[in-house]
């Protein structure tokens, strides 16, 4: 399919696969280097692990609502002779699984892997990233890593999985003895972190290589959508902080494997083992570990914020309410999200001055946030409001990231995060950031950005019910967790009540259980809608949602090579409403300036609007 | 809603309901299940079978026959293997002691020249229901040159014996009952003491020192005196028993099956003999 | 139908607000008051933080709301307002989160720095018991009635698990260890949390007000038994501490043939486990 | 909305799997009395059965020295239809009064006057099975139904004996399942869940072998000692202090694992009296399966009866034993006052040819003598040799002797727990008693020694 042509629209709509090139199934659907492809396997890959760790979360929940209880279906095989109820390893194995498979495997690889390989080249008008192969082989590198997760995870039947948090701080990640999974698990555990840091690694690159060398003409920095300042500057980040990870993987796998003492001091007496002879130090992997894992908290969360961005000014017909600040206020979480790390250490023990730093610098990052928010806010106000699945999953993310960024506050300041340091406040804090806000606005950005991958729309009233429940469920799930933060109930807890003084909370418990079991069916109804609007959906043109980026201008779904069009952008993406024409209330990059003459104060608002918006 | 999605949700929720009880949202099972007490009544869940006595282990019921001693002699058929010693001379711990002046020998197959095998017990499980023999004098247990003399001990339950430390070191006396309670207790060097088991057992039982890996004896302990151990020919005897058929057991301890290497039926009708020569396949060699 | 999802998403706001205001009634809040002065200071930063993030947090919430539901009944032929964003309300609400922010932080650092920084600690305060965080339970070492706990393992040091006993109404100061993996030491009541760092000992003071029993439980994760981590902390009166030290030696010495004395009451109580008197 | 219906049968099948699962936990029958021939095994199986239930049935057999929580008291007024007044009392440490009101459903025994208070503990005088169904401890009026729950006559007369067998078993079982089972395994075969990632592994009480005991060589472990262990734990092992739990839960807990343990030894003892003659591996050409089950059959008919009835009773009078003063370990001798002198004495006797103490203590007391060094045999399995160097205790795992020099003592560190597991060993493990060679001054001087050993290089340095 010959990249210019011009027929090329009539053969994207299908998927017939046996073109003009003689590109075989598998270099066309299995071995991609098409951009859209890997953005799609990413996307499928994800939502297949989303439904793991819900499943995993959802057994961490059964055990804290019914403790000791026969587990669903699992229960019966695993435990048969205990009656079904898991054991406490397993519970720790079950939160350790679920943070990784989100964190690792989930909410990372759906922003930068899924819409970050899907967006960019059509965003920035390029015909595919810059190293097409490198990209395929970021997402095959995302296989091992499953495959690693999961080996851990079934090492000897269920129960010797990795149980020391995702965090795995050592000694109990780094001393086999220590816990049930700290055996050969938790090295395939590092093996598939390596191997995600890898994938992401070369993701990054290939992101900052086409968005700095890869613009259509006239697409000037600041003329690109904040989705793409977004994935700009979460590869900017992953580029800096991955390393630092990969480097204290390697550490750890050194000390399990090559008896290396880079953290275990000496003289500890795990298991009725040997006194270690280390000289290590517990801390040093708390640094690096956080070093990384803070500014990953951007990572999975910059995105979002572009992707909301640019949905929401396309729903409200309006342009993005201070379009610079938003992109500053990115930088400058980016660049605070280096310096903040030390704020999960408060109670570690480290220097006390530190925490003071840490403190004033964990609170500005707060600041950039209130910026975005209220930027938000500035953006919806005067604009058309129509309320479809797009749109409540972008106010949703708006509103879940208000309460978790606030709630953030009581963690930033050391003396209250001495209390609420480790219990369910801070579960409940990163729950509503990364969840609520970040899955939120993946729910929403794949119903919206659905048509071009695949030039047919989702179903709308199936996408309602699916937000509807999943918002329900989601806040009655981790909203009383910030009361039993307060309750001071600590996390990963197999039995708290054996506590007298959580014992009243499992009441609680119990309906967030509930609540979160609603949550959890509540994405089969997106998996369905998703798998059967692609045989089913209402088939769409180029620009459904009449919106204004370069991926508009391409045929839904675009064929090898995007644009069969070479894109020129004449202006920024957020022209909607512009008092310039007036037979419709957006203007694409791609438009010619009208040709119809404006009054002259028109034009004078515009042009400087234009200026403050485009620079 | 179409009717074929009427159709097709009403037969769902209907599946929802049968397979999950609402009204139930505690779930069941688990460690905090139910659980009801009820009282034993009887004392055995045993239900009587048609037929009575002759059972396993017990005294068949004498039909006839004249009393008399049960004598024999155990082989071991084939060629024996050679065991190691577990110490050779000089070598052991201990060595102003122990193996000072011999290899300490591997007394688990002791096979005289002519196939004759030392230290296997023949016993009656139970002691026939009258004219029981007197019991033998108590043996004495003693501890020389690091070794357990006798290898195969004989003892009465509840019947004090001796045990004697003959060495210039501790040792101490391990026991391994399967039924009675274990005991463990140090000989100072050439000291003496005393003691008894307080249950019969159904087969002999291991006895060991822990501060001398290699020693080891085998000690039978019964009701009655009704057994024997082998002589370094493989011949032993019986005392008398009246006339009669009786379950016998012919244990060793490298018998492959729990050291039993057969049960036998033996009918008692004067002196009987009981020999049997057993193949290396009946041992865990 | 339109006025729906506007409402949907005030309903919301007003819900958190509602459970906060009613948590503290249906117990769903702090574990009892804050049994120590310190604690008593982070309870107040706590409420302070409270106000202003709940005014915050209504406050853009009140604002969304209001935009979603002029934005509801913005008319279909009319445009949207096209508007690239304000200079004076982007500086505006930059520089006045930043104040609220920095004025936050800058107002705690006082307690941080009585809590952890070592020359902020109050005058005089001798550490009175070595906890030692093992999988899963608190070993407590105490020194011999009278004497100074050392760094060390003394011959006639006291030795108990679980229950930590302390006088009340002076500060006192704990050091902390790790026998093997992390752990942290928190005392919900009291407000102190300190992760038990292998390698390292860590000394931390509190005071608590009054005589109580307040749990004890570790939160960080230290493997399977993590949850089982249940200790106590019993704040008594001087002299009864000094009472338990003086059982706990008695106890401790305790042969099986020595008269009891005094303290024989309580020894016949430890042949069934020690602390009745004071736990339940 | 084809794709609705697709998610609501998939809803619907989870609801039916997800729901419908009602597992219970079980007892496991042991590796030996897998051995039998299955005729055997199932005897076994529902002998225990009989004898001790499944963890959803317990049965309370009276002659058992348990405490089950049992109320006693004799009947002063019969009235009609099941209506009893009775003053009941309870019998032990885990029948409160405060529980009298809670009865409702538990089992009562009335036995004829004839065995009076005893009456109830045999089962031989057929002591009548009722449940109660109402309690009322100001008129003392017990109201009872029949086993299922029906109206029923009583036959008693005033004077008999009433026992209501309280829930201290239930209570027990509940606390076990909840902070036990996971390392000790539901039927106490120390192989729950979490067991295979312990060192050392969690007690197999099958044996009714405990190792830290204040009583003689040979005899169980008492109810204190285990209400002390639980409370305390055992110091550098998992087995973690549940100070956590009220007294009366730990009593609950003690009971319920010494029941257990009694399971575990009625099975092992009735596996031993099977083994020679029933074991699978009796099946030959010589003896078929039909052969052994006829003899099987009969030996059912005729013996086993007898032989569970006196493995109860021995079981009865082993786990009282304990209770008893005289079978506790209590020195004649005050303690030496610990002095240099003393110590010395001590060590000296640590490294005697009496004891030897150093050969596997080590000289130091580092726990490295030259015993850990040797490969021994398998206790109870002659000719096998272990595969790796060391000692053994009686469950086959490989016990290190305790390294003197860390101070952690896991029986307990009071001069008393020393002197007793010096003087009568450490049961199940190759530490032998001493009682019988030393004399009390001996014992205290090693006792004294032992204490002193983390401390020793500042001792000599000050010396």
């Amino acid at each position: 399919m010959s990249t210019l042509s011009p027929t090329a629209d009539v053969h994207g709509h299908g998927h017939e696969g046996h073109g003009h090139h003689d590109i075989g199934f598998i270099r066309k659907y299995v071995f991609s280097t098409d951009h859209k492809v890997i953005g799609i396997q990413f996307l499928m890959t994800t939502l297949l692990m989303l439904l793991v760790g819900g499943a995993l979360a959802l057994g961490v929940r059964f055990q804290l609502a019914w403790p000791w209880r026969t587990v669903p279906i699992v229960g019966e095989i695993v435990f048969s002779g205990e009656g079904g109820t898991m054991s406490p390893e397993f519970y720790t194995m079950l939160v350790t699984m679920h943070a990784s498979v989100m964190i690792f495997l989930v909410i990372i690889p759906i922003l930068a892997g899924a819409f970050g390989n899907f967006l960019i080249p059509l965003m920035v008008g390029a015909d595919d990233m810059a190293f097409p192969v490198l990209n395929m082989l970021s997402y095959w590198f995302m296989w091992p890593a499953i495959f690693f997760f999961g080996l851990a995870f079934f090492w000897s039947g269920l129960d010797a999985a990795p149980a020391q948090g995702w965090t795995s701080y050592p000694v109990l990640s780094a001393l086999k003895e220590a816990a049930p999974g700290a055996g050969i698990a938790q090295t395939w555990w590092l093996m598939g972190l390596t191997f995600v840091g890898v994938s992401s690694m070369m993701g990054s690159v290939n992101y900052m290589t086409t968005i700095i060398n890869m613009r259509a003409p006239g697409m000037t920095l600041f003329r690109m959508p904040l989705t793409i300042w977004g994935m700009f500057i979460t590869a900017i980040l992953q580029a800096f902080a991955l390393p630092v990870l990969t480097a204290a993987g390697f550490m750890l796998v050194a000390e399990r494997v090559l008896g290396f003492n880079f953290f275990v001091p000496g003289g500890l007496i795990v298991n009725d083992s040997d006194p270690t002879v280390g000289g290590g130090q517990p801390l040093l992997w708390q640094h690096l570990f956080w070093f990384y894992s803070h500014p990953a908290v951007y990572i999975m969360l910059l995105p979002a914020m572009g992707m909301v961005s640019d949905m929401l000014a396309a729903q409200v017909r309006k342009p993005i309410f201070g379009y610079k600040p938003m992109v500053y206020s990115m930088a400058a979480i980016a660049g605070l999200g280096f310096i903040v790390w030390g704020h999960h250490m408060f109670t570690s023990g480290m220097n006390p001055a530190l925490g003071m730093t840490f403190m004033i610098s964990t609170m500005m990052i707060a600041l950039p946030s209130a910026v975005k928010v209220f930027n938000w806010i500035g953006t919806i106000w005067g604009g058309k409001v129509r309320f479809n699945t797009v749109m409540l999953n972008c106010v949703a993310f708006i509103s879940m990231f208000i309460v978790g960024g606030l709630s953030g506050i009581w963690m930033a300041s050391v003396p209250t995060d001495i209390y609420f340091h480790d219990t369910y406040f801070i579960v409940a804090h990163f729950h509503y950031v990364l969840f609520g806000a970040t899955l939120f606005g993946c729910f929403g950005a794949i119903q919206y950005w659905y048509p071009k991958m695949f030039g047919r729309k989702m179903n709308e009233t199936a996408g309602k019910l699916h937000f509807l429940l999943t918002f329900i469920g989601f806040n009655g799930t981790f909203f009383p967790m910030h009361m039993l933060g307060i309750a001071g109930f600590p996390r990963r807890y197999a039995d708290p009540y054996i506590h007298p003084y959580m014992e009243h909370l499992m009441p609680m418990n119990r309906f967030m259980t509930l609540c979160a079991i609603l949550m959890g069916l509540a994405q089969l109804i997106l998996i369905g809608n998703f798998i059967l609007s692609y045989f089913t959906g209402e088939k769409v043109g180029r620009n459904p949602w009449q919106a204004n980026g370069l991926e508009w201008s391409a045929p839904s779904p675009p064929g090898h090579g995007n644009f069969d069009i070479p894109p020129v952008v004449y202006r920024g993406p957020y022209e909607y409403s512009s008092p310039l024409i007036d037979d419709r209330d957006y203007l694409m990059q791609t438009d010619l300036p009208p040709k119809r003459p404006v009054e002259k104060e028109q034009d004078n608002t515009s042009s400087n609007d234009a200026a403050e918006g485009q620079g | 809603m179409t009717r074929f999605t009427f159709a097709v949700l009403l037969p769902g929720i209907a599946l929802i309901a049968m397979g999950c009880d609402l009204n139930k949202v505690d779930p069941g099972g688990g460690i905090s299940s139910d659980s009801v007490v009820t009282i034993r009544n009887g004392s055995s869940a045993a239900t009587p079978a048609g037929g009575d006595g002759g059972g396993g282990g017990t005294a068949v019921a004498a039909a006839s026959g004249a009393p008399g001693k049960l004598i024999g002699t155990i082989k071991f058929a084939g060629t024996p293997p050679v065991l190691p010693p577990k110490a050779t001379k000089g070598n052991a711990k201990d060595p102003a002691v122990c193996a000072k002046d011999a290899d300490i020998p591997d007394e688990s197959l002791l096979v005289g020249a002519n196939g004759g095998l030392r230290h296997v017990f023949i016993y009656l499980d139970k002691a026939p229901g009258e004219g029981t023999a007197e019991l033998p004098p108590a043996g004495e247990f003693d501890q020389k040159a690091c070794i357990f003399t006798s290898h195969s001990f004989l003892a009465i339950a509840e019947v004090e014996f001796g045990v004697k430390n003959s060495d210039a070191v501790a040792h101490n006396v391990h026991t391994f009952p399967a039924l009675g309670a274990v005991q463990n207790f140090g000989m100072e060097p050439n000291s003496s003491t005393t003691m008894s088991f307080n249950k019969a057992e159904k087969a002999p039982m291991q006895i060991k020192c822990d501060i001398h890996p290699w020693m080891e004896a085998w000690a039978l302990v019964l009701e009655h005196p009704y057994m024997a151990a082998t002589d370094e020919n493989g011949n032993f005897e019986l005392p008398e028993l009246p006339g009669g058929t009786y379950n016998v057991r012919i244990w060793h301890e490298r018998g492959a099956k729990n050291g039993q290497l057969e049960r036998a039926k033996v009918t008692i009708n004067g002196e009987t003999r009981l020999d049997r020569e057993f193949p290396a396949g009946d041992f865990k060699l | 139908m339109n006025k729906f999802w506007p409402l949907f998403f005030c309903f919301w706001p007003i819900v958190a607000v509602v459970a906060f205001w009613i948590s503290p009634a249906m117990n769903w809040w702090f574990p009892g008051m804050a049994m120590s002065p310190l604690g008593q200071q982070i309870d107040n930063l706590f409420y302070m933080i409270l106000v202003i993030v709940g005014l915050v947090f209504v406050g853009t919430h009140i604002g969304l709301g209001y935009v979603l539901f002029r934005g509801v009944a913005h008319e279909d032929e009319k445009k949207s307002w096209f508007s690239h964003g304000s200079h004076k309300l982007e500086v505006l609400w930059s520089v006045a989160p930043a104040g609220i922010l920095l004025f936050m932080s800058l107002y705690q650092l006082d307690v941080w720095m009585r809590y952890r920084v070592k020359s902020h600690f109050p005058d005089e305060v001798q550490p009175i018991a070595e906890v030692t965080a093992r999988q899963f339970e608190w070993r407590i070492r105490y020194p011999a009635p009278g004497k100074a706990l050392m760094p060390t393992p003394q011959p006639d040091d006291l030795y108990t698990v679980n229950d930590l006993h302390v006088p009340f109404g002076r500060p006192v100061m704990i050091r902390l260890r790790s026998m093997d993996v992390q752990h942290s030491f928190f005392v919900p009541e009291l407000r102190i949390k300190q992760d038990a760092v292998p390698g390292t000992v860590i000394p931390i003071w509190f005071e608590t007000v009054d005589e109580g029993d307040f749990d004890l439980t570790c939160a960080e994760l230290c493997g399977w038994g993590h949850y089982k981590m249940r200790g106590r902390v019993f704040a008594e009166r001087e002299s009864q501490f000094q009472h338990y030290l003086k059982t706990l030696q008695a106890e401790q010495d305790y042969d099986g043939v020595r008269e009891l004395g005094s303290t024989g009451a309580q020894i016949a109580e430890y042949s069934r486990g020690p602390h009745k008197q004071a736990g339940h | 909305m084809k794709f609705s219906d697709t998610i609501v049968c998939a809803v619907a099948l989870l609801g039916i799997a997800g729901c419908s699962s009602n597992s219970v936990p079980q007892f496991e029958t042991s590796q030996d009395t897998g051995k039998l021939f299955q005729p055997a095994r199932d005897a076994v199986e529902s002998e225990l059965q009989a004898a001790f239930g499944t963890p959803e049935n317990l049965v309370v057999w009276p002659d058992l020295p348990v405490d089950f929580g049992s109320f006693g008291g004799s009947i002063e007024k019969v009235t009609t239809q099941g209506t009893l007044v009775v003053p009941l009392a309870g019998q032990s440490a885990l029948a409160t009064d405060e529980r009298l009101p809670e009865l409702s459903g538990a089992a009562v025994l009335v036995a004829p006057a004839a065995g009076g208070e005893k009456g109830a503990e045999g089962g031989e005088n057929a002591a009548a099975v009722y449940r109660v169904a109402h309690y009322d401890p100001e008129s003392k009026t017990l109201r009872v139904v029949d086993e299922n729950g029906k109206p029923t006559q009583v036959t008693a007369a005033e004077g008999d004996g009433v026992q209501v067998i309280g829930d201290g078993l239930q209570k027990g079982r509940n606390l076990y399942l909840k902070h036990c089972m996971h390392c000790h395994g539901v039927s106490g075969d120390g192989d729950g869940p979490t067991a295979p990632y312990l060192k050392p592994r969690p007690r197999d009480y099958r044996k009714g072998i405990f190792k830290f005991t204040s009583t003689k060589t040979g005899v169980r472990a008492s109810r204190d000692d285990l209400f002390r262990l639980v409370k305390l734990g055992v110091p550098g092992t998992y087995m973690p202090s549940f100070m956590l739990l009220p007294d009366d839960e730990v009593s609950a807990i003690v009971e319920y694992v010494r029941w257990l343990s009694m399971r575990g030894e009625l099975e092992s003892k009735l596996v031993v009296q099977l083994a020679l003659d029933f074991g699978s591996d009796q099946i030959g050409p010589k003896r078929t399966f039909a052969d052994m089950s006829t003899e099987f059959d009969a030996f059912r008919g005729s013996d086993l009866p007898d032989i569970v009835k006196s493995a109860g009773e021995e079981l009865g009078a082993d786990w009282s034993a304990p209770e008893d003063a005289e079978n506790l370990v209590i020195p004649k001798e005050e303690r030496v006052a610990s002095s240099l002198e003393s110590i010395a004495r001590g060590r000296k006797m640590f490294l005697s040819e009496k004891t030897k103490c150093y050969s596997c203590h080590g000289e130091t007391g580092a726990g490295n003598g030259a015993a850990t060094e040797e490969i021994n045999d398998l206790p109870g399995q002659p000719g096998v040799k272990a595969e790796v160097p060391g000692l053994f205790d009686a469950w086959g795992n490989i016990v290190k002797p305790r390294n003197l020099q860390r101070g952690l003592f896991r029986g307990g560190r009071r001069p008393i727990d020393i002197y007793r597991r010096i003087h009568s060993g450490i049961k199940g493990t190759p530490m032998q008693a001493f009682g019988n060679n030393l004399s009390d001054q001996d014992i205290w001087d090693l006792v004294n020694y032992v204490l002193n050993v983390p401390f020793e290089k500042k001792t000599q340095a000050s010396h």
